[in-house]
């Protein structure tokens, strides 16, 4: 079997590559791809735990469950406020949306 | 047994003639794929000609009569003249995508043989969660459709994407809340197991709601009249598809096609018993004679629906998902959960060692067909008093206009609040 | 160290779709070909999860993220023309971001991972078992009321309020 | 190790099922004639010349159908395994699981009342 260094690996260059793309990019449907690739990091993990350590425990596989839940709400609410934000003002650039700033 | 090398024992032969066990294995699962994927290749070939003589009859025509013995060889014919055609790629395309869209459409129809169950013996992969597999495999296809409506780069093209996928999108619904009652009555997901369960009894009699609102989804997820209005030629043309030309516009074809026979092959699988029928454990072979027979019923229904119903509109497509469908699959599951839970409270499920017996099988499939009988009895004394409303505000707006126009002839104008 | 045969062989193959397609996700200026790089990116992990045999939670991510999310996303890149305007793919910290990054992964990598859970590592798993529980485990441990069935309810609710939420906030208002 | 058999045999079928359709389309590049010409190779609208983006801006109410679908959808996938244990759990269990269906019958009328789900 493939050892469970090599899945958190992956999973943290995953993690890593999210986390650029979320601090770098300037459209926010971008940013937002870039957070779903950080979940999914962090979904290979919970999994590698899960099988490596206490494969009889549902904890692991029950707690991904429940990322997926919580990623397709954020997404579509964080989809749902880019259109709005978008219909408003014209611009999905992170950085004109400014109106909080100070 | 162990003399006769036959497909089922393929591996331990091949490793006994002294084969390398990991080489013997990865044989026969190469044979077992191009097998598997080879047939639904084989039989949309023949199937296109069955659609076109049955449409043909219908309407009363003769259908391709030619080409070979009945026409026979009329889609061969046509497979050498697509692949003579000019394949034309719009200037704009997004050359690579474009070219994937129809590999995708194709492939992914093909991926679905990969877990049906033929016999008692022979299935391809019997995963435990074929059911879901089924699923996921189908949402690839709203890839496909994306695909290639945003490379074509033509707005018919990716208008008709759209329709498209929130057509997909809507069906999907209650084609999984369907899914799910038998998964409930068998406690299984694999189509392998489920086929198994039905043995006693089909799934269509314990769940006829289920099963009729599976099969409609399906339909709408092939695009097959009456929900056939993603190649509405009146409206967008001809579809996401409309820039393919050639071979790659072919793929599309046989896609659709291959499509429509695999959801009867699904639906003959997991409500229809599959593979189950007299004698089949005692010659396994006969089990994909069985399944032929009750795909080919499932088939022929869906080819008389797609002759003589007319498309329906967009506004009401969505409609009939979400206001009809939806809600209806969601009672259902609902009726189905509760029957269960009492039926198993009650102690109606057949004995233990008598769940292959009809007769054991009776109980719970009358409670559970009285439910869905229920269920469909509510559902239609709700639409007859929702077009009894309807007629009655349509009568009464008439009746006001013409006592309007019997006051005062020269001003025919709608009520007010019209 | 890796050991070759079958299932390592796929192990690397879906790794490199997982992180080749994230690379893709955070470079490509096109924004349909980034959601097409997700795909392909979130295919690998559904693949990863095969391998770790739970093949439940790898066809819910194939249902969930590419059947839906991803069309989702397209909707959203389709419906703010994200496509006409394509300007400058990068803000100004891009470069800053990029070293902290790989910083990160260094840190997790020689810090976290290989000392820990590596070859010889502090925790290393000796020796894996082939008993894995299946589906049904999962069923029966999120309504069980020892288990999860409060979260079971909540995902469910949350699922509720942000289908209302989004509904309001991305609807035209009349 | 007899599941991850059943998944080798998907993952050749995943294999092979790409090789059929690009065969052909392989195939038909050998036979078909190409003679591109701009005229053929414009886009096709009717015979009218295309004007502007084809990127043309959408009704949100795609959106809004994708949003209901996706809430549905990972509802769904939820139950399954539920469904798959149904048979052997107590009554609290049920009643979790109705308690759950309520929930998403809840989102639909809510969406249905809203006025979220018609084409306009």
């Amino acid at each position: 079997m493939v050892p469970l260094w090599a899945y958190l690996l992956v999973a943290a260059g995953l993690f890593c590559i999210g986390a650029y793309g979320v601090l770098s990019r300037r459209n926010a449907v971008a940013v937002l791809m870039g957070v779903e690739l950080m979940l999914n990091a962090v979904n290979i993990n919970l999994v590698a735990f899960w099988r490596y350590l206490s494969p009889l425990n549902m904890g692991g596989q029950a707690f991904v469950a429940f990322v997926f839940v919580v990623a397709a709400a954020e997404a579509a609410v964080g989809l749902a406020i880019i259109i709005s934000v978008y219909r408003s003002r014209r611009s999905v650039i992170v950085e004109d949306v400014d109106i909080m700033k100070w | 047994m162990a003399d006769v090398c036959s497909i089922n024992n393929l591996t331990r032969c091949l490793i006994e003639g002294g084969m390398n066990p990991g080489l013997a294995n990865f044989i026969s699962i190469l044979l077992g794929v191009v097998a598997t994927a080879t047939l639904p290749l084989v039989t949309v070939i023949f199937l296109i000609w069955v659609e076109r003589k049955i449409a043909a009859r219908v309407q009363d025509r003769l259908g391709p009569n030619r080409v070979g013995p009945w026409g026979l060889l009329q889609s061969v014919a046509d497979a050498l003249k697509l692949l003579t055609k000019e394949d034309i790629t719009p200037l704009g395309a997004d050359k690579f995508i474009y070219n994937l869209a129809p590999i995708i459409a194709f492939a992914s129809i093909v991926l679905l043989w990969a877990v049906v169950p033929f016999t008692p013996l022979h299935v391809g992969a019997n995963l435990a969660i074929g059911a879901l597999y089924f699923m996921a495999v189908g949402s690839i296809a709203t890839i496909k459709v994306m695909v290639a409506g945003w490379s074509s780069n033509n707005k018919y093209a990716l208008l008709g994407a759209f329709r498209t996928i929130a057509q997909l999108l809507s069906y999907e619904v209650p084609l999984v809340l369907a899914l799910i009652v038998p998964v409930m009555i068998a406690g299984t997901m694999s189509l392998q197991e489920l086929t198994f369960a039905q043995q006693g009894m089909w799934f269509v009699f314990m769940a006829p709601v289920a099963a009729l609102i599976f099969f409609i989804a399906n339909l709408a997820e092939v695009g097959r009249a009456p929900f056939d209005l993603l190649e509405a030629e009146s409206e967008i043309i001809a579809g996401y598809n409309i820039e393919y030309s050639g071979f790659k516009f072919g793929m599309f074809m046989a896609a659709e096609f291959m499509h429509a026979f695999t959801i009867c092959v699904l639906t003959a699988v997991i409500f229809l018993g599959g593979w189950s029928g007299p004698f089949v454990h005692e010659l396994p072979v006969l089990g994909f004679v069985w399944l032929g027979l009750k795909t080919a019923v499932v088939y022929i229904f869906m080819l008389v629906l797609r002759a003589t119903v007319p498309r329906v509109r967009i506004d009401q497509l969505m409609a009939f998902n979400w206001k009809f469908l939806v809600p209806i699959s969601i009672v259902n599951l609902l009726v189905t959960a509760f029957l269960l839970y009492v039926v198993r409270a009650l102690g109606l499920t057949p004995a233990p060692g008598q769940e292959y017996n009809f007769v054991a099988n009776l109980p719970q499939t009358i409670v559970l067909f009285v439910g869905n009988l229920v269920v469909v009895g509510v559902v239609v004394t709700m639409i007859r008093n929702w077009a009894r409303r309807q007629r009655l505000g349509e009568e009464a707006r008439s009746l006001a206009l013409v006592a309007v126009e019997d006051e005062n002839p020269a001003a025919i104008t709608l009520p007010a609040g019209h | 160290m890796l050991e070759f045969n079958v299932q390592t062989l796929a192990f690397l193959l879906f790794s490199l779709f997982v992180l080749g397609g994230a690379a893709g996700v955070v470079t490509t200026r096109n924004l349909i070909h980034a959601t097409l790089y997700l795909i392909l990116s979130l295919f690998g992990v559904a693949g990863l999860f095969v391998l770790m045999s739970a093949p439940f939670l790898a066809v819910v991510q194939v249902v969930v993220y590419i059947g839906a999310i991803a069309i989702l996303i397209v909707f959203a890149v389709m419906l703010t023309r994200s496509m006409t305007r394509l300007r400058d793919l990068y803000n100004h910290q891009w470069a800053a971001s990029a070293v902290v990054a790989v910083l990160l992964f260094v840190l997790l990598a020689v810090g976290v991972i290989l000392p820990v859970w590596g070859v010889n590592g502090a925790q290393t798993p000796t020796e894996v078992s082939d008993v894995v529980a299946d589906t049904v485990e999962l069923g029966k441990a999120l309504v069980d009321r020892n288990q999860y069935v409060l979260p079971f309810e909540l995902a469910s609710l949350l699922l509720t309020a942000a289908m209302i939420g989004a509904i309001v906030v991305a609807r035209d208002d009349e | 190790m007899a599941v991850l058999n059943e998944w080798a045999f998907v993952g050749v079928f995943f294999a092979i099922a790409w090789v059929f359709p690009v065969l052909p389309i392989v195939g038909a590049r050998i036979f078909a004639p190409h003679k591109p010409n701009p005229l053929k190779q414009s886009t096709y609208e009717c015979g009218v010349e295309t004007v502007g983006d084809t990127w043309v801006q959408f009704k949100v109410q795609y959106y809004i159908y994708g949003l209901v679908f996706l809430v549905f959808d990972v509802e769904v996938v939820l139950l399954f395994p539920w469904a798959l244990a149904y048979n052997q759990l107590d009554f609290f269990a049920f009643a979790a699981g109705l308690l759950f269906i309520f929930l998403l019958a809840d989102a639909l009328i809510y969406a249905w009342r809203k006025g979220a789900l018609e084409w306009v």
